[in-house]
């Protein structure tokens, strides 16, 4: 039954990721992809089949830094900033979300499975879902980096990027020791860190947060 | 010995700009590092002219070893073939060091003395050290000191705009050469195995075909090749005068002497390429002259003369190409050494002639012609001098161009004994060099004319006055030797066997002596008969005594008045025959290839209002190839700019769609479904 | 020696934000270069010290260092300590300016590259090069203009965009271990392993990937849009620091993928995209410096070629490599030398157009000169280094009977030269405007001599390689294929 | 035989004008000057003084002489007749037309040295129909070369023997045609030039010559006939190649046909009109052309 409740829960990431292409009020967007995040620290718990001590410290640390520390440094840049909502995107909303469900729907049905060869873990290789639910969370993230114009939203894109991948990730346990990951989980939180910094810096020097207004590098 | 007598040169030479670099840049320092600066050149030069005059008559072929770790080391060699270049740099490159003591001295001109003297000296060294390389990397370092400091050397005076675009210019055509190089030497390796320059007997139809493309692609440019020549004008113009004597008269012989050792290197080339060298010979030959012409500026004139003597040059190595597939060794000498001595005739009289020309620009500030007139009277020895050049460079008797043509056109007249129609064909290139001579008599009668004779047509040429002894000793030494070749043709003849030998060394073909093949004493003695002879009948017209009293006029037997002109009274200088109404006809005769600047509109009404004439020739490949292809280049990445406009989304687009890209090539190893197969 | 090597630029980054005073702190750099310098020549020459002190660095272990590393490690750390002592000449200038996070970034950075090189793992590297580039963004950020902020928010997402896909890439590498069977893993060791069974379509879209990741931080094209803004806008040491050692330390990641793939029996598929990549990178190099203003920009795009000649090196593979190798070195010098000068140019005009900057050869004589032999340098003329490199991919690229390779290379170094030609014979000949005069700067001897040094370098480079060094390139090139 | 050939080369040419003028005299239907006047001309000027502009140089008083011994010269390297010329070796053709080039040099430079616009005019003229001459001249050396086999004028212009034969005779024709319009050129008579003319724009040779006087003037024109007779000699050696084996009677052959060919140039003197400038380059294209297509004859 664990790996219905996976899939349904990658289902459920999917989603996510529709509702974030759809939804203009950006704190409303920062929530959902902290949803998402914690519930990919969730999958990730239960994806192993006997628990360690390791696995639960990593899962909590993803659920801290994805689903808690991120949002909350957002949420506070974002009040800084004091912007609502994402207005005339370069691509609408509708048709993002059309875009997304599209890219979705092309993942699901042309990603490939999971290997049934190979010691991995059983739970895992029953869980089909894993790798399109990855590639299209990846690729809905390159759709909010491309189409949206707020600094802000630019950002979250980037985190459902990496969701994707952290998606992917489940499947290689093994493969990444507790130190990789949680240093993958530390580099997340220092780039967002740093860039939040960077983005109060823009609300200051420009007064907006709108990237039309950092093009003055160019050819 | 003789080679470490060179090897002691290229040192010296090197290093004579340091005094220099290291005084005062005004004043009395900055004059004493100039005359030590010079003093070592000339030092070192003497040297290595002493070493190569004796390698010339070493028969075998010594090579060394330079010390170059990180390419493997490099070699050094020494034979007749690089001697007789070396000759030539270590004779015209003193000279001109000590023509510039007079032209442009340091103290007079602080910011550039300095760079001048350091990249004259290296210039030196690296056409030096590119003739004694044995290695490709070698070749390569010595070819790529002497573009730079060339470079450097034409753009010294850089505060002029049209000096910055003249030396950028050069920049890029001697860096495409240095690229072509690249890859003519990577093919090498890839055919010979090393980077070893020694003959091969046989090579691959494609890579010998590929290296003697590229070798003239990229020899040509420095060379000043036609439709490769569009750098050369503008930048012997742009150059100090001494520096221009040793780029046209010396370092565009560097890619003539690359062409020749490579094409010496490979095996017998088939006669196509004879052919094809002799045409590219006469086409640099007609037009380069024709251009020179069409010229307003003493030294953009003398320029478009080199780009037509290089193609003399060519015309005697395709004939002499001819000759190898021919299996005929006499074509071979004749022609061969036809070519390498006008390599050396060449460096003598442009030397000289832009040691005159720099000498009338010191005097009068102006290089148009059309500015000048009768400045032998204000610098006689100039003039005479650059009389004599003129004679030289148009190949007339009793001078050394003479002799070089006659070998050429002995060679071609060599295919005529040849059967076969294509062979008597060949010879066609007499007509057209007869051409070019005459035409290049007309450039110069127009050039030597203007300058020197009749009267000034401007204030400018008021101004003239003799150059200092610095300046006329080294004309003078290079006009003695024009006319010591002229007058003795004999005494090269050995020097040409021996270079000769060495470049067809390994073709076994017996080369007759080239004194046993031409009529050289003969024309030696001619030329002195002649000079004698009419030097003695103008002294007799000269001392000449009337025998009857009332014959005299009433000031004695020699009146002079002003010019009769048809009875006007009083003629002026402007109402001269100027160098371009003198030229313009032929011109008019080469209008297809010049593309003269239209003529004005006629005159109208009884009272025509004045009309400005100013005829202008632009170079056809410069103005027409060159510049429509650096716009379309630049329209090029006008448009690419286009997709860089700053923003962020367009930038991660563009990620996502590289991916996208390189995703797709794996649709042929099965793409996702392959991924999917993996199942 | 590898905790060395970490741990003590982290020990002074930490002093260095500890230290308040503005003037002293920048002292700390060639104090932290010279131990990193020493300790890496002491590492090269005795490689039994490599696991000294920790106990065991076996191959299963994470740590270990292979022969690129080792070359990536010399070269960032020679061109770090001239940078170093340049940028306490420069801050000197810079006084205004807090230095704290400079500083402290700079020490981090080299703390990270000796991570770098010596993780075995690829999800360690993969981390330690996500710090490369936190490390360095304050870096670009120095002079908190508009300008400056846009930049880093530039290089920021792109950079990390892109580094997110190189993640991606080596999950793909692990899976595709799975997939033929085996345990997933990202340790060299049981990748180059078990290399001849990966699944194929599997490791070539972990390749492009990766490809696409890394090549996003070395910058080539169409990843490259951060570059010119990030170099255009940091400080010129800054400059040289990333074309020097960031992207060097990207192509060092990126060698040890192709490692993989070619121990997978991939060459043939790799190689074509490599070719492909490298090329397209060197045009748009060259199209984009051609009547380019910005003397600082278009230097961005030389790097940009250069790593295409890098990619196209490896593409060639065989008896390209060793030239390769060599020119990772002879890039990063001559970079260091270019960004260095530039940046004095930079500070002496207070401007980085072509259309002020004028004549630098009279402004500051050395700055000027030096600008243009390192153009000279970079461009491949004899007798520098890059010449030796560039060369011997060209010859590697005919040898192997590429002869469109090496003629396009041919013809977009020309290109390459035209526009940057332009621009650097713009900035350097030529009368210099009166009013720059009244800038206070001339050249000084902390800004003058490291880039001495490193041309000097250059040119040794071209005329004579050490044995050691030799060694070190002879079987970086073998680990790669060379003579396969 | 030496001095045979230099008593024809010294003593005939003078007399050459004097047929010439005699002959378009009886065209005109004047009595027209004695047929040594050329002479008397030639002696008074050598005795009579000087007058030099001022804005002349030593260029313009060394011209005549150098013209002279350069026409000299080449006059020593033709065979008059049958018989070898004195001076003969393999390229002496080349000397030979480049010993005219000298001459030109200095004809045209003096011209120009009086910076009189009208001498002017005239070298600017001699120098751009030279350009079509030369060429014309090397194409008719191949073709007689390509004939003979030999180098050497002497042998080159036995080819003319050739004439006689069907099959060889073609393209020897067109070349003898093309080798007179270069003569005609060169010596500057009509239809290329008019040497009795007084209209100086139309003139060439006499227009380069305005400013000399006395003795200078009597060398150039003593040159100027003498070059007439030896271009005159290389069309009379190869067109006429009549001989009997005695020396002697040769010369006398070879006088007397060069008399004969100035009577045909008196005679087109007298039944043409000068062409227009413009026109002139076409005529000596055409000529360059009949050159070319007998040497292509040859070849074929």
């Amino acid at each position: 039954m664990m790996p219905d409740l996976i899939n349904a829960l990658l289902v459920v990431v999917l989603a996510l990721n529709l509702f974030a292409l759809g939804n203009s009020r950006i704190q409303s967007v920062v929530h959902i992809v902290a949803v998402q995040g914690a519930l990919l620290g969730v999958i990730m718990l239960l994806m192993h089949e006997h628990l360690t001590l390791p696995v639960v410290l990593s899962a909590i640390a993803a659920v801290g830094i994805k689903g808690i520390v991120i949002p909350v440094i957002m949420i506070r840049s974002l009040r800084a900033a004091d912007i609502k909502r994402e207005v005339e995107p370069f691509i609408g909303f509708l048709p993002s979300i059309l875009l997304g469900a599209i890219v979705t729907a092309v993942a699901l049905l042309f990603a490939p499975g999971l290997s049934s060869s190979g010691p991995s873990s059983p739970v895992g290789n029953a869980v089909y879902l894993v790798i399109p639910a990855s590639i299209a969370t990846v690729l809905v993230g390159f759709i909010i980096l491309v189409s949206r114009y707020k600094a802000i939203s630019q950002v979250l894109g980037y985190l459902v990027l990496e969701n994707g991948i952290y998606i992917f990730g489940m499947l290689l346990i093994e493969a990444i020791p507790l130190v990789v990951e949680m240093g993958m989980l530390l580099d997340l939180f220092v780039a967002i860190f740093v860039i939040s910094i960077i983005t109060n810096h823009i609300n200051q020097a420009f007064s907006s947060m709108d990237t039309r207004r950092l093009a003055s590098l160019k050819e | 010995m003789s080679f470490y007598l060179i090897a002691w040169a290229i040192v010296l030479s090197a290093a004579s700009g340091l005094p220099l670099l290291f005084l005062k840049r005004r004043g009395r320092a900055a004059r004493a590092g100039q005359l030590a600066g010079t003093g070592i050149l000339v030092i070192a030069c003497v040297a290595g002219f002493v070493g190569a005059a004796s390698a010339l008559f070493e028969p075998a072929s010594v090579s060394y070893i330079l010390p170059w770790p990180s390419v493997g080391d490099g070699l050094l060699g020494l034979d007749p073939l690089s001697a007789f270049f070396l000759v030539l740099i270590f004779f015209v490159a003193p000279l001109s060091s000590v023509y510039s003591l007079g032209y442009a001295q340091a103290g007079r001109n602080p910011r550039t003395s300095r760079r001048m003297q350091l990249f004259f000296g290296l210039l030196v060294a690296g056409m030096s050290l590119l003739v004694i390389a044995r290695h490709a990397l070698v070749f390569l370092l010595g070819w790529e000191t002497m573009a730079l400091s060339a470079y450097f050397l034409i753009a010294s005076e850089d505060e002029k705009l049209e000096n910055r675009r003249a030396g950028f210019v050069y920049l890029v055509a001697t860096h495409c050469g240095t690229l072509a190089l690249f890859g003519m030497f990577a093919l090498w390796r890839m055919a010979t195995g090393s980077f070893e320059l020694s003959p091969v007997s046989s090579m691959e139809g494609g890579a010998l075909c590929g290296i003697v493309l590229l070798s003239l692609f990229g020899f040509g440019v420095k060379a000043g090749l036609m439709p490769l020549h569009f750098w050369l004008p503008g930048a012997h113009a742009a150059a100090p005068s001494h520096v221009s004597a040793l780029l046209s008269g010396v370092m565009l012989k560097m890619g003539v002497y690359g062409i020749i050792r490579m094409l010496g290197l490979l095996p017998v080339l088939p006669v196509f390429w004879g052919v094809l060298v002799l045409a590219l010979g006469i086409v640099s030959g007609i037009l380069g002259v024709a251009y020179a012409l069409a010229q307003h500026d003493l030294k953009r004139l003398l320029a478009y003369h080199s780009v037509e003597n290089i193609g003399i040059i060519l015309m005697g190595l395709g004939t002499a190409l001819l000759g190898r597939a021919w299996g005929r060794s006499d074509i071979v000498a004749l022609a061969m050494g036809g070519c390498l001595l006008h390599i050396w005739n060449h460096g003598l009289f442009k030397s000289l002639l832009f040691f005159g020309a720099g000498s009338v620009l010191r005097a009068t500030g102006t290089r148009q012609i059309d500015k000048l007139g009768g400045l032998i009277k204000s610098m006689p020895w100039t003039a005479a001098f650059f009389a004599l050049g003129a004679v030289a460079i148009c190949g007339l008797p009793p001078l050394n161009g003479f002799i070089s043509e006659l070998l050429i056109y002995l060679g071609i007249f060599g295919g005529l004994s040849q059967s076969g129609t294509l062979a008597a064909l060949t010879s066609l290139a007499a007509p057209c060099l007869a051409m070019i001579g005459a035409l290049a008599v007309a450039c110069f009668v127009k050039a030597t004319s203007a300058t020197f004779l009749g009267s000034a047509r401007a204030p400018e040429a008021g101004r003239g006055r003799e150059a200092s002894a610095s300046m006329l000793l080294p004309m003078g030494v290079l006009a003695a030797a024009c006319a010591a070749i002229g007058f003795a043709p004999g005494l090269v003849a050995s020097a040409l066997d021996a270079a000769v030998g060495s470049w067809n060394g390994k073709h076994a073909l017996a080369l007759p002596g080239i004194a046993t093949l031409a009529p050289l004493n003969y024309i030696g003695y001619a030329g002195i008969a002649l000079v004698s002879a009419a030097a003695l009948i103008s002294l007799a017209i000269a001392l000449r005594r009337p025998r009857r009293r009332r014959e005299l006029g009433q000031s004695g037997i020699c009146r002079s008045g002003p010019t009769w002109d048809c009875g006007y009274a009083a003629p002026t200088g402007r109402m001269q025959y100027t160098a371009s109404s003198f030229a313009r006809g032929l011109v008019g005769m080469f209008s297809w290839a010049l593309k003269p600047s239209p003529e004005p509109t006629k005159l109208h009404g009884a009272y025509p209002a004045p009309v400005v004439l100013e005829t202008e020739v632009v170079d056809g490949v410069l103005g027409r190839v060159i510049g429509p292809c650096a716009r379309v280049l630049g329209a090029l990445s006008r448009r690419a700019r286009r997709f860089q406009q700053g923003l962020t989304q367009q930038y991660v687009l563009y990620i996502l769609l590289a991916l996208v890209v390189l995703l797709l090539t794996l649709i042929p190893a099965g793409g996702l479904s392959g991924l999917a197969a993996a199942k | 020696m590898a905790l060395a090597l970490i741990f003590l630029p982290l020990l002074f980054a930490v002093i260095a934000a500890l230290i308040p005073s503005n003037r002293a702190r920048p002292v700390l750099l060639p104090a932290a270069a010279v131990c990193h310098l020493s300790a890496t020549i002491l590492l090269i020459a005795r490689p039994e010290l490599a696991a000294w002190p920790a106990s065991d660095f076996g191959p299963g272990s994470w740590f270990g260092i292979d022969a690129p590393g080792k070359l990536v490690l010399l070269v960032v750390s020679v061109l770090f300590f001239f940078c170093s002592i340049f940028s306490v000449g420069y801050l000197r200038y810079r006084q205004e300016r807090p230095n704290r996070v400079f500083v402290s970034c700079l020490l981090v950075f080299l703390a990270v590259i000796g991570l770098v090189t010596f993780s075995r793992h690829l999800g360690l590297m993969w981390v330690a090069i996500e710090a490369t580039t936190l490390s360095t963004a304050p870096l670009i950020y120095f002079n908190h203009s508009k300008k400056s902020i846009e930049a880093t928010w530039k290089y920021l997402l792109v950079g990390s965009v892109g580094i997110a896909l190189a993640l991606f890439g080596t999950f793909f590498l692990a899976y595709s271990v799975q997939s033929a069977g085996l345990k997933p893993s990202m340790m060299m060791g049981e990748l180059l392993a078990g290399a001849p069974s990966l699944s194929k379509p599997w490791l070539r879209a972990a390749f492009v990937l990766l490809l696409v990741g890394y090549g996003t931080k070395m910058g080539l094209a169409p990843m490259h849009t951060w570059k010119p803004d990030a170099y255009g806008e940091a400080p010129g040491v800054v400059g040289a620091i990333f074309s020097g050692g960031v992207t060097s330390v990207a192509f060092l990641a990126f060698l040890r993928v192709y490692r993989v793939c070619i121990a997978a029996g991939e060459a043939e598929y790799v190689s074509h995209v490599l070719l492909a990549m490298g090329l397209v990178s060197m045009a748009v190099a060259g199209l984009f410096m051609i009547g380019q203003r910005d003397f600082k920009r278009s230097l961005a795009y030389s790097s940009v070629e250069h790593m295409g000649i890098l990619v196209v090196g490896l593409g060639i593979g065989g008896p390209a490599l060793y030239g390769t190798m060599l020119h990772i070195a002879t890039n990063s010098m001559t970079k260091g030398v270019l960004f260095l000068s530039a940046g004095n140019i930079h500070r002496a005009y207070a401007s980085k157009s072509t259309d002020d900057v004028r004549g630098a050869m009279r402004r500051l004589p050395f700055s000027g000169a030096l600008f243009l032999a390192g153009f000279l340098a970079i461009t491949g003329s004899p007798p520098f280094g890059p010449f030796v490199s560039e060369f011997s991919i060209l010859t590697g690229a005919f040898d192997s009977r590429l002869f469109l390779v090496g003629g396009l290379f041919l013809v977009f170094l020309f290109v390459v030269f035209l526009g940057m030609g332009k621009t650097v014979l713009k900035v350097t000949l030529g009368r210099p405007p009166v009013e720059v005069f009244e800038e206070p700067y001339r050249d000084g001897f902390l800004t003058i001599a490291p880039v001495f040094a490193l041309m000097a370098v250059v040119l040794m480079l071209g005329v004579y390689i050490p044995g050691p060094l030799d060694a070190l390139l002879r079987d970086a090139a073998a680990g790669l294929g060379a003579g396969v | 035989m030496l001095i045979i050939h230099l008593v024809i080369l010294l003593a005939l040419p003078p007399l050459l004008l004097g047929v010439i003028g005699k002959t378009k005299a009886v065209f005109a239907g004047r009595r027209g000057p004695p047929l040594l006047q050329a002479y008397r001309d030639i002696a008074k000027l050598l005795r009579k003084a000087l007058v030099i502009s001022e804005t002349t140089s030593w260029i313009f008083q060394a011209a005549p002489a150098v013209t002279l011994v350069a026409v000299f010269l080449a006059g020593l390297l033709v065979p008059f007749g049958p018989s070898p010329a004195p001076l003969a070796f393999s390229g002496d053709m080349i000397l030979f037309a480049y010993l005219f080039g000298l001459s030109r040099f200095f004809t045209t430079a003096a011209a120009l040295d009086t910076g009189s616009a009208f001498e002017g005019m005239g070298s600017a003229r001699e120098a751009t129909f030279a350009c079509l001459t030369e060429p014309a001249l090397f194409l008719v050396f191949i073709a007689l070369a390509k004939e003979t086999g030999s180098l050497s004028l002497t042998k080159m212009l036995r080819s003319g023997s050739l004439l006689f034969d069907a099959a060889a005779a073609p393209p020897l024709v067109l070349v003898c045609i093309g080798l007179f319009i270069v003569l005609l050129s060169e010596n500057s008579r009509i239809p290329v030039d008019d040497p009795c003319t007084h209209l100086e724009l139309t003139m060439i040779h006499e227009a380069m010559i305005l400013d000399h006087s006395g003795p200078l003037l009597g060398l150039i024109e003593y040159s100027a006939s003498m070059k007439l007779l030896v271009l005159e000699s290389v069309l009379v050696t190869l067109a006429l190649p009549f001989g009997s084996g005695v020396a002697a009677i040769d010369s006398c052959i070879f006088v007397a046909e060069t008399l004969v060919l100035a009577m045909a140039i008196g005679v087109v003197e007298s039944v043409m009109a000068r062409l227009r400038m413009r026109r002139v380059p076409y005529l000596l294209t055409g000529a360059l052309l009949l050159c070319g297509s007998g040497f292509i004859l040859i070849v074929r």
